[in-house]
């Protein structure tokens, strides 16, 4: 169904092919021809996904019919009720589980094959730490696994640790540390060894708002650096819209991709930079307008007019 | 790609780990399943004794008979008659009668009347360690100066070998007339039982009453609750998941407390006293001794299974227990 | 311990005395005539309720009367002197066992034919008192207890059979007979006498004299009633081992119906044996001679054990044992055709079976 | 505005100096406390017990007074530490042997479902046996001239809550974190290193814990059943069997203090195995 | 720095004297008298608190010179970093913890006697539910501890059941129903003694954007048929516009309060009856509007033109 273009596309240049019909709307009439971009594999492609579930009370179809594909460096958030297959599909593209049916690839090879090759970081919704090993030695632990020679660790990890702030606490252990804290470490283990493709499953569902809003930034700063794509669940519609090129809405039992909603952000955004995704966005109007259409899409119907204004 | 499911205006209830309704066929495939998984465990868990039995009779084939000594250590055992006996010389001996006497019973039938005497000595000592061990968390719970000073000597009490005190406790006991109540001797093994069953209980009843989160404590506090509401109401369930394991833990200690104390205090009737009796008699009959020996195992874990049952019973308080 | 009638005996209990005599093992037919006077209603006749209590492991029956649980208490003389020691105030009233039971047995082999070849041996004892008799008979050797090593036995002959031990401590009437109803591996039959060496304490310096009946010193000095009782209890007694001497059959039976777990043919084996060291009994039954009394307590003068603890350190005091209260009841027995000294008594002739049941 | 804040963050300095001190008293009280109170207890129980016997005059034949257990204590003192050493031997070789071999059955009950459920009948009946059942069997199996039968006894005795307590550690492993291994790739050598061992080391150690009491008084029980004599156990009935109490009650106190001992190092091994313990 | 007034007064009155300037730029002029309600005590009085939390590692201000008034029936939402002191405020308002210096009244009384006199439900972060009791009995559990009768308590709890729609659940356990389910339990129980003051610590914390929505505006319908005061916790701006008549926002170290904005939410809003906050209200300028104006005055001045990340 996508057929996102190899490299980062713009978002005006991917809106016509990938949009759901609301999106549809939206958008600007825009050449076809100008998507294809002839370059390496995309980041990750699934064809076809469906996922059941055989538990002790059943069948359950966690996903069906899933078809996505996200470009080398593009933001992708998913988004959607709490058990629409949000974490399922992203366990599928970490090879942490297999589909039922369909494929999934990871620049271009087997999702097995990916995670051999350690081509992706991941940051589940539980931080994650080991709580026997300092701060230090966690975000160090997949280096370590991977035999990176210890000076070079060091390095990398106080690197890492400087990036989220986090440098005077490297001694400690995560029980000594806030819930914020502990997301922040997981966020730099994820980054350790500079993947290709983070995958973050609600990394800052425990921050507060302020936090979380500079954790944000920070994201988009780092994805922007290294090139990364990502992959990154949310529940929150504005997180969800400030960070992404794409918000993909899925829809519960079976979990379905209901829309693709691109984010249209103001003439900085348009222009594809990340760097256009700073703190003033938010209050920005077209911030507003997305928030709103993922809303909208979100809630499977335009919300109605007869209820207060609307801002579309 | 949208809409395949119209969403109402109620919102879609996340209700994960609710059992899902399932067609009966199926829901009768699982159970089946369950049951045979549960089967397989049993059957696992014979094969597991059917192996140490092979185990003992292969060793007892192939080994020789006086062991095998490394360095003047005695490694493993002897395979002599006498270290030894056969399984199934063991087992055959518990049809026969116990002696040549003519009105002797069989050996099987004598053990269990032994074993249910202790049992019933046993449970006496089990409840009487549950009244105290819970007293003491109980009074432990509620100040913590108790717990400090209390706690430390209750935890040393437990490598006093209660050999040592088993005259004391007898001697004393002998002495204890509160009107139609007269101590008898059997009162004195189960106290002793006892002192090895609170053990447990205590430890895990100031645990379990110490578990409730402050979210609940609080709660109660909101409430205006008193100390006993919140005792009713919030601590004693909160209790009982570290409860049940205490008490399974306290019924196998005052089997082993009764049994000890038995042979320590020579109370006839239990399976205590057949188990030297029978000893003493090893020499000339091994497979004989082992029968008592069979029915204490038995017997703790008939006592510590039928703990296990309560568990069943307040199943809805130990809800966030894992099933493993 | 239902032998010998609880008190719960209704309307006559009130008429009869309560009476508690402890035991200093499990029942058995080293015991048989307190059991048979019980069974025959000896002691009813006396117009005495008499609770026989057994023993376990870490029941010392001199410190169950001590501290007053019971009124009477068989134990052997070295075990009390130590506990008179200890403050103990008890008195020997009757020599029920005039000869020491205890035996060293040892394989005819292994060269062990006297106490003084234990040196550098492992020599098997229970413990719980009854290594006196041996540190005793080894002290008169000029042997300490530390040139040996001493090996608690347990309630079996195992290790005596597998060569843990080389010379095992066996009563004559309990675990010699255990020894001979096992059988030898090589032969596939039971053991026979003659495949042991066997030393009999009786026969050395260290001999010891064992059970006798003790009583409270205090109230045996001021306390009529007790008196009364304990002349009461000695006749029944008497009439019991008298019993046991001339029907060790129905002893033997008696027994095994009052709990004790052996089969018949060792049961009978052990009233016998215990006859032979009550009987014959030329003063008469329980009598302490004076002369083995002074021997056990010098022996026991002269026993230290590997921790350096000496048994006792002084002569017992006088009050320690008196004949007069057996004598009284010898005296009220006479003439009523009792062979109070055994001097018609033998021994029967019990054969063992295998396994002792 | 600015003479306000200063006035008020004054205030605040006083009253968090103020409440700072008293946190430290309360702190150190507490600790006192903590210490005070148990040897308190100790000493108002060992009080009236010497009122007893010796004031009241409650007999001290059988319960001597703490004083003459004092007494005989300091005078068989080499013999105590003698026997100690035999019985602290026998009680530190089971509990080292017994926990080795729990560890690795438990670890591999971990790894294969069908040895777990084969040994869990074997287990559930080893700790339901008395030490007077397994202590003659013992004896007849492995030779009652050697210390081998008590030794047995206490690697049983601390076989059971370490396995026990290990095989659960090892289960205990969060979804969150095997998943985390899988996603590196790791090899199973490195789960078990990184992941499995150190997430059931506290279970492990509890279980030490729990069976360092245990080691000890099995060690000593078994010595009331039979094999060579020195120990504390046979020493405690060997005294007791003379009536002499009150040297009895001595062995019964240096066999407290070696549980306690053994409890107190299990402690020490758990703070230096494991020197920071994540509050659950 | 607030100088909120001792007793209820309008918002309009209360307007011009505490509003930050963003605020007041939005507030149009309405007329004092009329919201004026002549009733007894205020819900909660405030004055002058401070609380010092004497930790380890030193000491903690967790509050200084707290003044705040909340009027018999009014909907006042906290809201401030991590770490400010929200749930300290709301505990000293419960009389789970005592000011350093300073009073607190609820409903003219000390919290200790508003505590044992029951005057306020509760709920917390967390549902806190008891796992080992079902549903209705845990509703009830308050009724239970105040020795209601059984029939007027099952009564009750049917009825609580029915309002947060939890009827057929009322025999599950806790842990048969979702992190929502569990939630509206909570408040159910929170609401159970029709209490005049509502205590909520960031009750919708664990829901997802979607049931959060829904709960929101079921808080909003209860508490005004009950004519319940709400102190409500959260860290998420646009509920506490949403639910709010006053948002009063905090800042950290040592907890103060920087602003308190009334919302000025379009003309049903201005009516001061909560029917108006509808979900359509969401969509409406003025929501945006007053969102801003809360953002604004949590970053502590108005959000700069100049871009880059608030790290306050
Ligand atoms: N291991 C599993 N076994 C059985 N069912 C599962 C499993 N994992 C997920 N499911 C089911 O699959 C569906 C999708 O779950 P998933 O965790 O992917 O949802 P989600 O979108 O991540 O939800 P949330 O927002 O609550 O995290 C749910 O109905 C869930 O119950
Ligand atoms: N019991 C306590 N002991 C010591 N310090 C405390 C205690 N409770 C709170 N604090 C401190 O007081 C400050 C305020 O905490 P509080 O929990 O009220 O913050 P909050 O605003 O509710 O934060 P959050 O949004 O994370 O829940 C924090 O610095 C916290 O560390
Ligand atoms: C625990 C214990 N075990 C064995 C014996 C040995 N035993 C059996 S009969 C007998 C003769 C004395 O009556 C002896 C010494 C004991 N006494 N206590
Ligand atoms: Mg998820
Ligand atoms: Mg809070």
């Amino acid at each position: 169904m996508t057929d996102t273009g190899r490299d980062e596309p713009s978002r005006a240049e991917r809106s016509l092919a990938e949009r759901s019909p609301a999106e549809r709307s939206l958008a600007e009439p825009v050449e076809a021809g100008s998507l294809r971009q002839a370059q390496g594999a995309p980041a990750v492609e699934i064809t076809g996904v469906d996922k059941v579930f055989d538990t002790r009370s059943g069948d359950v179809q966690a996903l069906e019919a899933i078809d996505l594909t996200i470009a080398a460096g593009e933001f992708v958030s998913l988004i959607g009720p709490s058990g629409c297959g949000k974490s399922t599909l992203m366990r599928l593209v970490a090879d942490l589980d297999e589909p039922s049916t369909g494929t999934v690839t990871v620049f271009g090879k087997t999702a097995k094959q990916a995670r051999l090759d350690q081509d992706y970081g991941i940051a589940f919704q539980q931080a994650g730490l080991l709580p026997w090993r300092t701060v230090a030695d966690n975000v160090a632990l997949p280096l370590e696994v991977h035999g990176v020679a210890s000076a070079t660790r060091r390095d990398r990890v106080a690197h890492l640790l400087d990036m989220v702030g986090l440098t005077e606490f490297a001694d400690r252990y995560p029980d000594q540390l806030s819930g914020g804290m502990q997301q922040r470490v997981a966020i730099a283990r994820a980054l350790a060894e500079q993947p290709r493709l983070l995958l973050m499953d609600e990394p800052f569902g425990a921050l507060d708002e302020m936090t979380r809003e500079k954790m944000q930034a920070d994201l988009v700063r780092i994805a922007g650096e290294t090139g990364a794509a990502v992959v990154f669940v949310t529940h929150s519609i504005p997180e969800a819209v400030f960070l992404s090129d794409r918000v993909v809405v899925m829809s519960p039992r079976p979990g379905r991709i209901r829309e693709i909603v691109t984010m249209e952000l103001g003439p900085d955004a348009s222009s594809g930079t990340r760097a256009g995704r700073t703190e003033g966005l938010r209050e920005e109007r077209a911030f507003f307008d997305m928030v709103t259409a993922v809303r909208e899409a979100l809630h499977g119907a335009p919300v109605a007019g007869a209820r207060g204004v609307e801002t579309r | 790609m949208s809409g395949s499911r119209s969403l109402s205006p109620k919102l879609p209830e996340p209700v994960e780990g609710l059992p899902e309704p399932v067609e009966g066929a199926k829901a009768h495939r699982r159970g089946s399943l369950r049951r045979a998984q549960r089967a397989s465990a049993v059957g696992w868990g014979i094969g597991g004794i059917l192996a140490l039995v092979a185990l003992w009779e292969a060793y007892k084939l192939l080994a020789p008979a006086d062991g095998v000594v490394i360095g003047g250590l005695r490694v493993l055992p002897r395979t002599t008659d006498l270290a030894m006996p056969h399984v199934w010389e063991m087992l055959g001996r518990l049809a026969e009668p116990v002696t040549r006497s003519p009105n002797a019973l069989p050996l099987w039938l004598v053990i269990l009347l032994a074993a249910l005497t202790t049992l019933g000595i046993a449970a006496a000592g089990w409840l009487v360690g549950l009244v105290v061990g819970v007293g003491l968390a109980l009074v432990m719970q509620r100040w913590r100066l108790a717990e400090w000073g209390l706690l430390p000597w209750i935890i040393l009490s437990q490598t006093v070998p209660l050999i040592a005190f088993a005259p004391v406790v007898k001697s004393w006991g002998s002495r204890i007339e509160i009107g139609a109540l007269e101590w008898q001797d059997w009162m004195s093994v189960a106290l002793i039982a006892s002192y090895l069953a609170f053990f447990p209980i205590a430890v895990g009843a100031l645990k379990g009453l110490q578990s409730p989160d402050r979210i609940h404590t609080e709660l109660m506090q909101t409430y205006a609750a008193g100390y006993w509401a919140t005792l009713w109401k919030l601590r004693a369930p909160a209790a009982v998941p570290y409860l049940l394991p205490a008490l399974r833990l306290g019924a196998a200690n005052a089997v082993i407390g009764a049994v000890v104390a038995e042979v320590s205090t020579g109370l006839q009737g239990g399976i205590g006293r057949i188990l030297i009796q029978f000893a003493g008699q090893a020499s000339g009959d091994p497979a004989k001794a082992w029968g008592p020996i069979f029915g204490a195992i038995l017997l703790g874990l008939v006592a510590a299974g039928s703990v296990a049952l309560l568990g069943v019973l307040l199943k809805n308080y130990r809800r966030n227990e894992e099933t493993a | 311990g239902d032998s010998g009638g609880d008190g719960g005996g209704g309307g006559d209990a009130g008429e009869l005395t309560p009476v508690k005599l402890q035991l200093q093992w499990l029942p058995q037919g080293q015991f048989a005539g307190y059991f048979a006077a019980a069974d025959q209603g000896y002691f009813e006749e006396e117009g005495l309720d008499v609770e026989i209590i057994p023993s376990g492991g870490d029941i010392v029956p001199q410190d169950a009367l001590a501290n007053g649980d019971v009124d009477y208490a068989i134990a052997w003389v070295p075990k009390v002197l130590g506990s008179i020691e200890q403050g103990a105030n008890l008195t020997d009233i009757a020599q029920i066992f005039q000869r020491s039971g205890t035996l060293q047995v040892s394989w005819a082999d292994s060269g062990i034919e006297e106490v003084a070849d234990f040196e550098g041996k492992k020599i098997g004892s229970w413990g719980f008192g009854n290594e006196w008799e041996i540190f005793a008979a080894m002290a008169a050797e000029g042997l300490d207890s530390t040139t040996v090593e001493i090996i608690t036995q347990d309630f079996n002959m195992n290790a005596f059979l597998q060569g843990d031990i080389d010379a095992a401590q066996a009563m004559t009437y309990n675990e010699y007979a255990q020894l001979l109803e096992s059988v030898n591996p090589d032969t596939g039959e039971q053991y026979q006498p003659e495949d042991f060496n066997v030393i009999s304490y009786e026969d050395t310096e260290g001999a010891m004299l064992q059970d006798a009946i003790w009583a409270d010193t205090e109230r045996l000095e001021s306390d009529e009633e007790y008196q009364e009782t304990t002349v009461k209890f000695l006749k029944a007694v008497i009439k019991g081992w008298v019993f046991a001497a001339e029907n060790p059959e129905q002893a033997s039976e008696i027994t095994i119906a009052a709990g004790s777990g052996w089969g018949p043919s060792h049961e009978l084996w052990m009233v016998n044996e215990t006859n032979k060291l009550i009987w014959p009994s030329p003063d008469g039954i329980g009598i302490i001679d004076e002369a083995a009394w002074d021997k056990t307590v010098a022996g026991a003068l002269a026993a230290v054990n590997e921790s350096g603890a000496h048994l006792i350190t002084e002569e017992p005091p006088a009050s320690a044992w008196t004949n007069e209260w057996i004598q009284k009841a010898l005296d009220e027995l006479d003439g009523e055709g009792l062979d109070l000294t055994g001097e018609n008594w033998s021994p029967i002739e019990v054969e063992l079976q295998e396994g002792g049941n | 505005m600015a003479s306000t804040a200063s006035t008020t963050a004054n205030t605040t300095a006083v009253i968090g100096a103020r409440l700072g001190a008293s946190r430290a008293a309360r702190n150190r009280r507490e600790t006192v406390l903590r210490i005070l109170a148990p040897i308190v207890v100790g000493l108002v129980v060992l009080g009236i017990w010497q009122f007893l016997v010796s004031v009241v005059g409650v007999s001290d034949y059988l319960l001597p007074s703490p004083a003459s257990i004092a007494e005989e204590f300091a005078a068989y003192w080499p013999s105590i530490l003698q026997a100690s050493i035999i019985t602290g031997t026998n009680a530190l070789l089971g509990l080292v042997v017994g926990s080795l071999l729990a560890l690795v059955l438990a670890a591999l009950a971990a790894r294969w479902r069908a040895i777990d459920l084969m040994s869990a009948p074997v287990v559930a009946s080893l700790a339901v046996i008395p030490i007077v059942a397994l202590a003659p069997v013992l004896n007849s199996m492995f030779g009652a001239d050697s210390q081998f039968g008590r030794q047995a006894i206490a690697a049983l005795a601390s076989f059971v809550p370490v396995f026990v307590n290990t095989l659960r550690g090892f289960r205990q492993t969060a979804p969150v974190h095997r998943d985390l291994m899988k996603a590196y790739a790791a090899g199973s050598g490195q789960v078990l290193r990184k992941l499995t061992l150190p997430t059931a080391r506290p279970f492990a150690l509890t279980g030490i814990r729990i069976a360092s009491s245990l080691a000890v008084i099995s060690a000593l029980v078994a010595e009331y059943f039979g094999g060579p004599r020195g120990g504390l156990g046979g020493l405690i009935s060997t005294s007791a069997a003379s009536s002499a109490y009150a040297r009895a009650w001595a062995y019964v106190v240096a066999s407290i203090a070696l549980g306690l001992l053994f409890y107190l190092a299990t402690l020490a091994l758990e703070r230096l195995v494991q020197p920071h313990r994540a509050q659950r």
